[in-house]
């Protein structure tokens, strides 16, 4: 590591122990590490929108002769006109475009992915004689009741209640899975800064004496 | 508006009855259904017809059941509880004089569970309206902060405090995930909000924002529909409402309850599914594989 | 007692990140490498690399981020270096903009063992193409065609290891280093399915249990779920690297959770705490 | 008219897209990359917005030296910093600007900006074992499903869970593809019917608050 490099993971850890000040309460170096994160990020993305969106998607297409590109540019345009109090809604078309276009290609990924895929997905063979046949019918009965759970034009009482308890029984031990499963990934995020914490350490003494 | 199926309903009988016609004669003729190698020319895509079929039929559920609400017929709908979650949380603000906060979740306003999230914003809003206490609306897309305004905005002059509106409330912070939940950490700790609303589309943030809202003593009510989040929902906050129930709540809170027709359709589409799966499961459990694999999408 | 018992069961947050700071720290500083076995699927990832013969062409298509590198990146450093030692030929490429400079990263700090290995005859990167399941299946007809440069500019005909690569009929084997979507599951079905490629993967622990299945159907060759499997891979390898070490820190960690769960509960019983925090909706 | 109009463009645009998952035709699919790219030029505007709002609120902080007002003048300065290094510097061509390996941008990026994003997210650690700690206890029949399952998986993922007990990483993985999954399908289902109908009302007309009033 040369002495550039040394002073610049310098920044980089010291910018890490601010933010683990944090654990023990809130401080004055989280909150400058918390203020200079959030001005860094927004104008790296205002950087990244600008060379990866605004130059190439709209200036270098106009520039090249596609006329067309003129639409985006006037649908964000007005979004501009936020700022005038009396044109505020000129802005609206631009919202319906984007919300309009958002849903409309959510609509058919939607119930292709989450509803017709996993329907097919459950469609199993069920069975009382081998244990995957029980298995499979158990994933489809707790599926069932889950489903149950999210049924709002009936009370949940009687046999439909106790359905609709059983699924939420099965979503709770799905949640508690997902937890449990998480831990490891977020103790390898600690492990990896630790070594990052460690290495510049040893570098720095090494580099020292 | 002419276009608007609901609004001009005879009018759009014509334009069903093609419709109908059109799925009759692609389930019919058997040249469709013949998957063809090279589809860059053609006009209409053979294996999705099981699609289209689905989302007809959805579609005209939900239309037909929300005709229906309009029509003045009444539906049965059940007492959703996210609805006293979030009317305990922000009445509980008030008595202590303390602010609201509503996150709206990370993604940008043409995801739908933003829509919805956007939907509940204003009638919290309006909620808040009448009390003198600050709602802060910390938003992650740009795009998101118009919409945000405009539905706090209208919360505040339907409750009859326009006057009551102050714009520096809703507040972008930045596009960064966690930036964006340092951001709102910081709102947390220093300004202590009473009532945390955390609604819409959370990601890896949900557990920090949940974590240090229990820390400053907040109550807190969160829904989202992204499944890998809700166990931290459900174990950090002190009420959670879990996926569908985001969107029937938005349904709920929306400025006509008669949509809430379309939480029945969404209902009836779910018994039918239902059967599909029972009477599927039965068939292929003695070797009929034709009626799932009529459920498959390339 | 009790005084004590009560005070157990609201104990405050910041002992517990004591504990936990150190259950991952002190492990990491001095590791001691406890003994564990080595699963089926992370078997079956390093046979596929070790029965391939010396000179055999493998595609890595490195699709991970910054935010999934602590899991990813040992697993990614362990892959190139298995290949490289095994005399294999890496042609690496990503369908995730931020990988691009991870993996290269990777390679530089793998290089360091190989310093006789050569770019463009030894390894090379494709880069970065924006597209998704579109690259791969276009991929499957024509890999030139889909990337006509590498990641230097340089033109692929004039790249020596590319010579004779058409399609995925030309790669010998095809490994996937996923951090999310698209990773491993749309590899599996745009491309498993359609050319019969044999396919290995590298995947975070939240979306192992995902993949299992694909193992089952003998789609998938084999498997590192998470830290874990990377640290058995590393054990299979017989090189001990960050992931090994991870897994101490895991193990640790994982205890020390579970014994405060334990404790709390216990005072919880002791006292019984009428406080109530968790509920769901009815 | 100040409805109707954004109100009809949303309707065409939504609906086009339904109907463009149904035509595999090639020039019809490259006219709708076109439209999508659109959305990213017309978000890119709505930056400024963004940032507008953004030095508006800190300005007013600093302005009526509200509390913790220095802190508002360090994050608007990184911001400022980060565009001069980004734009400013590019189009003067000055040394190191432009964003990309080698420039300042690139240093601010990988030695403040990604380590403070990666500490941010790895402060996970420590709060899911508080999480853990708190809410983990046997009260009431769900919550004991909860922290049992938790604690079942947590240790089945360790090498330690093993050497307890040999088939503790079969009955981990038995938990995720049964119960996990059943959970999972019908939360994912139930979500996307609601997601569905939500965004139907909102292409129809119907739902149509987030244009806000008049």
């Amino acid at each position: 590591m040369g002495t550039a490099e040394l002073i610049w993971n310098g920044v980089a850890a010291f910018l890490v122990l601010c933010i683990y000040s944090f654990l023990y309460k809130d401080n004055p170096f989280y909150k400058f590490a918390e203020h200079l994160v959030v001005g860094v990020s927004a104008g790296y993305f205002a950087m990244i929108l600008y060379y990866n969106a605004f130059l190439p998607k709209l200036i270098h297409p106009l520039l090249a002769g596609q006329w067309w590109y003129i639409i985006p540019g006037i649908l964000g345009l007005l979004m501009w006109a936020r700022f005038s109090r009396k044109y505020q809604w000129l802005s609206r078309p631009t919202l319906g475009f984007v919300i309009g276009s958002g849903a409309g290609v959510a609509i058919p990924l939607y119930l292709q992915n989450y509803v017709i895929r996993q329907v097919h997905a459950t469609m199993l063979p069920v069975g009382f004689t081998s244990w995957p046949l029980i298995t499979n019918l158990l994933i489809i009965i707790m599926v069932f009741c889950s489903l149950t759970y999210f049924y709002f034009s009936k009370q949940h009482k009687g046999a439909f209640g106790a359905a609709a308890t059983f699924g939420i029984w099965t979503l709770m031990i799905g949640f508690g899975a997902g937890f449990g499963m998480t831990v490891m990934g977020r103790v390898a995020l600690l492990a990896e800064r630790v070594v990052f914490l460690r290495d510049y350490f040893a570098e720095l003494l090494s580099a020292l004496f | 508006m002419i276009i608007f199926p609901c609004s001009k309903a005879p009018r759009y009988r014509p334009f069903l009855r093609v419709v109908f016609l059109l799925i009759c004669i692609l389930l019919i003729d058997p040249s469709w259904s013949l998957a063809q190698e090279d589809l860059t020319e053609s006009w209409f895509n053979p294996n999705r017809v099981n699609m289209l079929v689905f989302l007809v039929f959805f579609f005209g559920v939900i239309i037909y059941f929300i005709r229906r609400a309009k029509k003045g017929k009444s539906l049965f709908i059940r007492r959703i509880a996210g609805l006293d979650a979030i009317e305990e949380a922000v009445g509980r603000a008030t008595e202590m004089g303390r602010p609201v906060l509503f996150v709206p979740g990370i993604e940008d306003v043409n995801q739908i569970q933003t829509v919805a999230a956007m939907i509940i914003l204003g009638n919290v809003a309006k909620m808040v309206a009448g009390y003198d206490i600050p709602l802060f609306v910390p938003i992650c897309r740009p795009f998101v902060v118009p919409v945000a305004e405009e539905r706090v905005k209208e919360g505040y002059a339907s409750a009859g405090r326009p006057d009551a509106y102050n714009r520096d409330n809703v507040r972008y912070i930045s596009d960064e995930q966690f930036a964006y939940a340092a951001g709102v950490q910081g709102i947390m700790l220093r300004d202590k909000p009473m009532a945390n609303l955390l609604f819409g589309s959370f990601f890896a943030e949900s557990l920090m924002l949940a974590e240090t809202g229990f820390l400053t003593g907040a109550i807190q009510v969160a829904g989202t529909a992204n499944i890998h989040q809700l166990p931290f929902f459900v174990v950090a906050c002190d009420y959670t409402i879990i996926g569908e129930e985001l969107f029937a709540t938005s349904a709920y809170l929306s400025k006509e309850p008669k949509l809430l027709g379309s939480l029945k359709g969404s209902d009836l589409a779910k018994a039918v599914i239902m059967g599909i799966l029972a009477l599927g499961a039965i068939l292929v459990s003695f070797g009929v594989i034709e009626f799932k694999n009529w459920f498959f999408i390339q | 007692m009790r005084k004590f018992l009560e005070k157990l069961e609201r104990l405050d947050r910041r002992v517990i990140f004591i504990f936990i700071g150190f259950s991952i720290a002190l492990p990491l500083l001095f590791p001691v490498y406890t003994d564990f076995s080595v699963t089926a699927p992370v078997e079956g990832f390093y046979n596929a690399i070790e029965e391939l013969p010396p000179g055999s062409k493998v595609l890595v298509s490195c699709d991970y981020d910054p935010g999934s590198m602590p899991e990813l990146f040992p697993m990614n450093i362990a892959v190139f270096h298995h290949l490289l030692s095994r005399g294999h030929k890496v042609i690496m490429m990503q369908l995730w903009a931020t990988g691009t400079l991870l993996a290269e990263r990777a390679m530089t700090e793998v290089l360091e063992d190989f310093p006789e290995k050569i770019y463009g005859e030894d390894w090379v990167n494709l880069g970065f193409k924006e597209g998704r399941e579109v690259v791969m299946v276009s991929m499957g007809t024509n890999i030139p065609k889909t990337f006509p440069t590498d990641s230097r500019g340089t033109k692929v005909e004039e790249i020596p290891i590319m010579q004779g690569v058409t399609n995925f009929d030309d790669v010998a084997l095809l490994m996937n280093v996923s951090g999310g979507l698209p990773g491993t599951k749309e590899w599996v079905l745009q491309v498993q399915s359609r050319y019969g490629v044999k396919l290995g993967s590298g995947c975070t622990a939240v979306s192992a249990p995902e993949f299992y299945p694909y193992i089952q159907s003998g789609q998938l060759v084999g498997l590192l779920g998470g830290m874990k499997g990377a640290a058995e891979y590393e054990k299979l390898l017989g090189r001990p690297g960050t992931a090994q070490r991870g897994m101490d820190a895991q193990s640790v960690s994982h205890i020390v959770v579970f014994l405060f769960i334990f404790i709390g509960n216990v005072a919880y019983f002791a006292v019984k705490g009428k406080k109530k925090r968790l509920q769901v909706s009815r | 008219m100040r409805r109707e109009i954004p109100i009809a463009i949303c309707f065409l645009f939504g609906i086009s897209f339904i109907l463009e998952y149904f035509i595999p035709h090639e020039g019809v699919l490259s006219i709708f990359e076109t439209i999508r790219q659109w959305a990213i030029i017309v978000i890119a505007f709505a930056y400024v917005l963004g940032i507008a709002n953004l030095l508006r609120i800190n300005y007013h902080v600093v302005q009526r030296k509200q509390r913790d007002w220095p802190y508002k003048i360090i994050l608007m300065a990184s911001l400022f910093f980060m565009i001069t290094v980004g734009i400013v510097f590019d189009i003067l061509g000055v040394g190191l600007g432009g964003i990309g390996e080698g420039t300042i941008f690139g240093w601010v990026y990988y030695h403040a900006q990604y380590p403070l994003q990666s500490t941010m997210f790895a402060l996970l650690a420590f709060f899911i074992a508080s999480a853990a700690f708190r809410a983990f206890r046997i009260r009431t029949f769900q919550a004991s499903l909860l922290a049992v399952t938790a604690l079942f998986v947590m240790i089945g993922r360790v090498p330690v869970g093993e050497s307890l007990w040999a088939g503790f990483p079969d009955f981990t993985e038995w938990i995720m593809n049964v119960p996990q999954l059943a959970g999972k399908r019908a939360i994912m289902i139930g979500a996307a019917l609601g997601a569905i109908s939500t965004a139907l009302k909102v292409l129809t007309g119907l739902e149509r608050t987030y244009l806000g009033g008049e």
